[in-house]
C-alpha cells in the first residue's frame, strides 16, 4: 500500500517534448512508471520514447484512461497547463514547475477548490513510492519500499533523508514533497490524513523548514486526528530573520509564528519529536517504530 | 523584490494615486532645483530597500534649505541597515490632519489577497493589531473578483471612517487593490495614508514588494531593481545566494538542503558565511558562477559544497573543477559531498581536480565535521 | 406547509430606500411579511418603514439574522448586489431587477454554482406562500392559501391564474415565477422537486412559455421524479417564429425545440394536461385534486 | 440588437479581424466611387437586419460597374424580409480557397458562451450539424476564464483543420470570443470565413446580435441602431412592441399576459394586430405611449387591453384616459379589463372617461370574446 499513486497508476507527461520532460520521462520509465501519454503543444502527432504526444489534455483523455499528470513547463505558463489538467478532470497533479507567479497559484487554488483534483506543488520534487512507482526528480536509489511515509517541503532533503534512512534500514510507503513555494496544493495536513489513512505507513516523518504556518497547523491537526508516531524535522535555524532563502516560503517573521522556534514548541507541545540534524532522524524512526507497533 | 519607496510611490502615482511633491537626490548640490520646488520645510528619507528605516534614522525633517543640505550630507554615503545610502527622496512636508493605514498583502495561508485598513495609521501595523485589535479590519478578496464595492463599504464602516472621508476611502482602497493585482504584488502598504489640513489624501509613505516569480509580466518594474554585482550574477545563473557574516562558505543543492547544511555547521561550531542554492541551476553552470562568488570572498576559512540531487552532478562537477583552475591562488579547504544522479561519474570527475586542498566526504554530517575542522586550522 | 418561504422567513430588502423597494416593502409589511433589515449604499444608519438600513448585507447581518433576500437595483448594478448577497451567505435570493446583461448573468450563475445559495430570477415577479409570506410584485388579494404550488415564467399571469383559481375554490401553497430571462436560477425542475417533496402541495401547476427548453426538461423530469399530478399551460402559441416577444426568454425558434407544439408535444408524451385557455385551468386542477388524492 | 452586417464587419475590424473591402452606398450615383476602388467584380449585400437574407434574394454578383449600378437600382428602395433596403454593402469578391465556420453564442441552458468550429463554412451551420454531426465542433467556455488556449487547440484540432492554417483559426477563435465577451454579444458569427487562394483568412459575411439589456456599457454600438419611430416611441416609455399583421391591437400588462392574451383572441376567432407588454412601464407613462402606438394605425378594429398586474394600475387607467382624449377621431371599439393593485380607484378613472366606445369587462375570457365581437361588427 501506498498513498496517491502505485503500480496502476497511469501517468500523463505535460510538456514531454521538452528538455525536462523528455529527460525525466526516461527516468519514470525506467522506474517502471506507467506513462499513457505525452501533451506538448503544437507537437500533437509525434512519439517520444514510444509514448504518443497529443496537443491537449482533452485529446490525450480520448483516447488513453489517465489518473495523474506531471507538469514540465516554464512557470510563465504553467498556470494554463494546471487549468487544462484540472478542466479535463485528471484527478492528481503534480506540478514540478518553479517561478509560478503567486497572483496565478492564487487562482489555480481557487479553482481546486471547486473540483475533485489533487494538485502536489507547484515546485514539487514529485512523488515516489518505492518499488511502484517514481514521478519527479528524486534519485531512485535513495528510495526502497518501507513502512515510513515522509511529507517534505524541500526537495534535496528528501533523498538525504531517505538515503539515511535506506542505510539504516528503514524503506518508505511513499515519499512526496509538498512544494517549496509560500502557496502549494497538497499540504502537511493533507499529507498527515492520507499517511493516516494508510494501513502501509506505520510512522509519518515531516520535513518542514522555517517560513509559513504548515509547521503549526501540522501540529494542531496532529493532536486532533493522528494516532500515528510523527517524526520532525525544521531546516532553517540559522537562517537570518528577514532574509529570503532561496525558498519563497522560507521567509522568518521576526518574533511571530513562522520562524524556527514556534515551529518546534508547537511539535513539541504535542509530543512530536523533532530531530536536530538530518542524521537523527532514522533513529528516532526506528524507536517509534519499536514503540509504535 | 522590494521596491525602494520612490519607486513604489512612482507605481503608485501612475495608477492614479496622490503622492508627495519631492524629488529623488543623489548628490548634494542638487539640494537648491528641489528646495526651490518644495518649500523651506521638507523631509529627507534615504532610499535602501529594506523596512524599518524610520527607526534606524532613515528619515529627517529640515526646516531650511541649510538645514536639508546638512541631512543630505550625513545621509548620502552612509549605510542603513546594511545598505549603502545613494539615493535620498526629499518631499514636501504635510499638513497632517489624521494619519490612516491602508494595504493589500498576499495571504499564503488562505491562499488570496488580504485587504487591511486601520484609522491608526502612522504606526507598525502590528502593533497596532496587538494593542487595539478591532482598530484593523481586514478582508479576504476573491481572486476571481478582486475586491468588491461591497467589501469596500464594509471596510470603511467598520473600520469607523465618518462621510466623507470614507467614500474616499473606498476610492482609495480600490485603487491599491488594482495596482496590487496588476503589478503582481505581495504587499502594497500605504502607511501613513495622510489626510491633509485642506482635505485631501496623500501616500506619505509606501511599501511595495512584487512577486519576483511574475516580473516577466512587468518589464517596468524589472529596470528598477538594483543588484549588488554577486547578486546579478547569481540571478542570471538561476541560483540563490544570500551572504552572511560567517567564515565557512556553504553550497547546497536545493533551499532546503542549504538551510540543513547552515544549520549543520552551526551545531559543529562553525559560522555559515551564506545561504546558497544553486539547485534551479546545477544543471546550467550554476556551480560555477556559485563557487566564483564565493572564492572571491577573502575573509572565507572554508567551503562545504554538500547536495543530494536529482540534477545531473556530473555537469556539476565539472563546473566545480573548471571554476578551481581559474582561481590559480585559492587555498583554502574545500569540502565536496555529492550524492544523486549520476553521482559516481561526478565522483569521477573530481578525483581528477588538480585543486590541493579539496576533500570528500561520503557522510553528510561527517562533511559538515570535516569542514568546521579543516577551517579552523586556517 | 410551503416551498422556500414561510411565516418564519426573515427577509432583508436590497435596495430599500428606492422608489420600488420603498412601496413594495410597504406592501410586504402590510402582508404580515417579517423584514429584518434593508441595505443601500450609502444610506447606512437610517431606516424606513422602520426598517433599519445598512450600508452592506454584511452589516445587516452581523445585527439580524436572515433566510432570504430581495433585490430592487437597476440591472446594471443587479450583479454586484447578487454577489453582495451570496457572498454574506443568504440562502435564498429572489431578483426582481429585470434588464441585467446575459454576460452578468451567466457570471452570477457560474459562482452559484459552488454556493448553497437558490437565486430565483432575474426578472422574478417574486414568490408568495398564501397568508404567510410575501415577496415580490403579486396583488396580494389574488392569492389564498390551499393545494396547489404554481411555478410560471410570466408574472402577470401568475396573477391572473392564482385569481382564477380562487374564484373556483381552488388555494395555492406557494406560488412564484421563476423569472422571464434567458437564464435564471431556480428553474422548473427545481421547482418541480421542491413541490414534489412538500406535504400541502397536492397538484403542481406550470405556466410555461416559447423559447427555451425548459418545458421540455421539466416534462422528462415530471416522467422521472414526479408522482404528483402536473397541469401545464404555455403561452405564445400565436406569436410569430423569430420575434422577441417582451421576455428574452420568448424567442422562437422555428422548427426546433423551444417552440409551442414542441413544448405542448413534451407535456402530452407525458401525461401533462396541457390547456388552451387560462380559463380552462380551475377545471383541470380540480380533477387532479379529486383523482389524485 | 440585430446589427446589420457592415455594422458587425466594423466591430470585427475593430477587433482586429480581417473584412474585405468594401463600402456602404446609400444613392445609385455613388457607385462610382465604389468601383473605382474595389474593382469590376463586386458584390452587393442588401443591409437589413435579419437572417436568411441571400435566400430572399438580398446578395448580387456583378461584373462590371454597369451591372453593379443596375443591382442597386433594384435593391435600393425595396423590401427585403419586411425591411425597406437603405444601404447596400458593395465589396470586392474574394478568391475563395475554402469556406469555414466559427461562431461563439450564449448557451441559455449551460449558462455559459459555446464556441462552434466547423471547416464546412458558406451554408446554414444548423443544416452541416443535421446532415455531418462530426462536422460542427462545440466548446462550452467557463466565464470565470474565458475561451482558454487549450480549448482553441482542442477545437482546431477536432473540426480537423490541418497545419498551418489551424493554428491562424485558432488565433481567429481567442479573437472572436473577445469580440463576443466585450460587447455583450449573445452571437457573433462568421459564415462563411474565407480561406483565400493567398492564404489569408477573411470574414466574408458576419452577424452579431447585442444583448439590449448591456448596451448601458456599450454608447457606440447604441448609436448604431435604426429604430422605427414607433419601436422607439415603445422603447424609450419601456414597453415592447412587436406589429403584426391582423386587425386587433393588444395590450398586455406582462409578456406573459400579452401572449396570453394574442393567443385567446386567436382562439375566439380574431387575429391580432401585435404584441405589446406595457408591464415595466406601467408606473412611468407606458400606457400612454402602447396605447398612442395602436390608435395611430388605421388597420385596426379593435384594442383589448387586458392585464393583471402588480403595478399601479390607477396609473394606468389615467395614462388611458389621457390618450383617448388626445385622439378624438378616434371611434374603434376598446375593451378594458384590469385586475391587480389599485384595481378599484383604475376602474373609477376609466368610468369618467368620455370616449364612447369604451367597454369594460371581469372577466379574462370575456374580454377577449367581446373584443373579438365587437370588432366583427366593425
Amino acid at each position: 500500500m501506498s498513498i496517491l499513486v502505485n503500480r496502476e497508476t497511469r501517468l500523463i507527461v505535460q510538456g514531454i517534448t521538452g528538455r525536462y520532460g523528455n529527460f525525466y520521462s526516461q527516468k519514470f520509465l525506467d522506474y517502471g512508471t506507467h506513462i499513457v501519454a505525452g501533451v506538448t503543444p503544437g507537437k500533437g502527432g509525434m512519439s517520444i520514447h514510444e509514448i504518443p504526444v497529443f496537443d491537449t489534455v482533452a485529446e490525450a483523455l480520448q483516447e488513453y484512461q489517465a489518473d495523474a499528470s506531471i507538469i514540465f513547463a516554464p512557470g510563465s505558463v504553467a498556470k494554463d497547463a494546471i487549468l487544462e489538467a484540472v478542466d479535463s478532470g485528471i484527478k492528481l497533479i503534480l506540478c514540478i514547475v518553479d517561478g509560478l507567479p503567486v497572483r496565478d497559484v492564487m487562482v489555480v487554488k481557487r479553482r481546486l477548490r471547486e473540483s475533485q483534483t489533487i494538485l502536489i506543488g507547484p515546485n514539487t520534487p514529485g512523488i515516489i513510492t518505492p518499488g511502484e512507482f517514481l514521478a519527479g526528480f528524486m534519485p531512485a536509489h535513495a528510495f526502497k519500499p518501507g513502512k515510513v511515509g515522509i511529507a517534505s517541503r524541500s526537495g534535496t532533503l528528501t533523498y538525504q533523508t531517505a538515503d539515511l534512512l535506506c542505510k539504516n534500514g528503514v524503506g518508505q510507503s511513499t515519499a512526496l514533497g509538498i512544494g517549496g513555494d509560500p502557496i502549494v496544493g497538497f499540504g502537511f495536513i493533507d499529507a498527515l490524513s492520507y499517511f493516516e489513512a494508510d494501513p502501509a505507513t506505520k510512522t509519518i516523518l515531516l520535513i518542514g523548514e522555517i517560513g509559513g504556518i504548515q509547521e503549526e497547523q501540522a501540529a494542531a491537526f496532529i493532536k486532533e486526528k493522528v494516532t500515528k508516531p510523527v517524526i520532525a524535522f525544521i531546516g532553517g535555524r540559522m537562517a537570518p530573520p528577514g532574509s529570503k532563502m532561496g525558498h519563497a516560503g522560507a521567509i522568518v517573521n521576526e518574533g511571530r509564528v513562522g520562524n524556527f522556534a514556534s515551529k518546534l514548541a508547537a511539535f513539541e507541545a504535542v509530543g512530536v519529536p523533532v530531530a536536530k540534524l538530518l542524521s537523527e532522524i532514522p533513529g528516532l524512526v526506528k524507536k517509534s517504530l519499536v514503540k509504535g507497533f | 523584490m522590494f521596491l525602494r519607496e520612490h519607486q513604489a510611490k512612482f507605481i503608485l502615482s501612475s495608477f492614479g494615486i496622490s503622492i508627495p511633491k519631492g524629488h529623488i537626490i543623489t548628490k548634494v548640490e542638487d539640494i537648491c532645483i528641489a528646495s526651490t520646488k518644495l518649500g523651506k520645510e521638507t523631509v529627507l528619507k534615504a532610499q535602501v530597500p529594506v523596512g524599518g528605516r524610520g527607526k534606524a534614522g532613515g528619515i529627517k525633517f529640515a526646516s531650511s534649505e541649510k538645514e536639508a543640505e546638512e541631512c543630505l550630507r550625513t545621509m548620502l554615503g552612509s549605510q542603513l541597515k546594511g545598505y549603502p545610502v545613494t539615493e535620498v527622496l526629499i518631499e514636501e512636508t504635510l499638513d497632517i490632519q489624521a494619519e490612516y493605514y491602508v494595504g493589500v498583502i498576499t495571504d499564503t495561508v488562505k491562499s488570496c489577497p488580504l485587504v487591511i485598513v486601520s484609522t491608526q495609521g502612522g504606526m507598525d501595523i502590528e502593533e497596532v493589531a496587538r494593542e487595539s485589535p478591532q482598530a484593523v479590519v481586514r478582508i479576504a478578496v476573491d481572486p476571481y473578483f478582486g475586491l468588491t464595492d461591497y467589501q469596500t463599504r464594509f471596510l470603511v464602516n467598520r473600520a469607523g471612517f465618518e462621510k466623507p472621508i470614507k467614500d474616499k476611502i473606498a476610492k482609495w482602497l480600490q485603487q491599491l487593490y488594482r495596482v496590487y493585482w496588476e503589478t503582481d504584488a505581495q504587499l502594497v502598504e500605504i502607511n501613513p495614508l495622510v489626510l491633509t489640513a485642506d482635505g485631501n489624501l496623500v501616500a506619505a509613505d509606501a511599501k511595495m514588494v512584487i512577486d519576483d516569480n511574475a516580473l516577466f509580466r512587468h518589464s517596468l518594474i524589472s529596470e528598477l531593481r538594483v543588484l549588488s554585482e554577486p547578486e546579478l550574477k547569481a540571478e542570471t545563473a538561476n541560483i540563490n545566494y544570500v551572504p552572511l557574516d560567517g567564515e565557512i562558505g556553504i553550497i547546497g543543492t536545493g533551499a532546503g538542503m542549504a538551510m540543513a547544511i547552515m544549520d549543520q555547521v552551526a551545531f559543529f561550531g562553525g559560522k555559515p558565511a551564506n545561504f546558497m542554492d544553486v539547485g534551479p541551476g546545477i544543471n546550467n553552470g550554476g556551480g560555477r558562477v556559485g563557487l566564483d562568488i564565493l572564492l572571491r570572498r577573502p575573509e572565507l576559512k572554508g567551503i562545504l559544497i554538500s547536495g543530494y540531487s536529482g540534477g545531473r552532478l556530473e555537469l556539476f562537477a565539472s563546473d566545480i573543477v573548471a571554476t578551481l583552475a581559474e582561481h590559480v591562488t585559492a587555498k583554502l579547504p574545500i569540502v565536496v559531498r555529492l550524492q544523486g544522479i549520476n553521482d559516481d561519474e561526478a565522483q569521477e570527475i573530481l578525483q581528477q581536480c588538480p585543486y590541493e586542498n579539496l576533500h570528500f566526504s561520503q557522510g553528510f554530517d561527517e562533511a559538515a565535521l570535516k569542514i568546521v575542522e579543516l577551517s579552523k586550522k586556517e
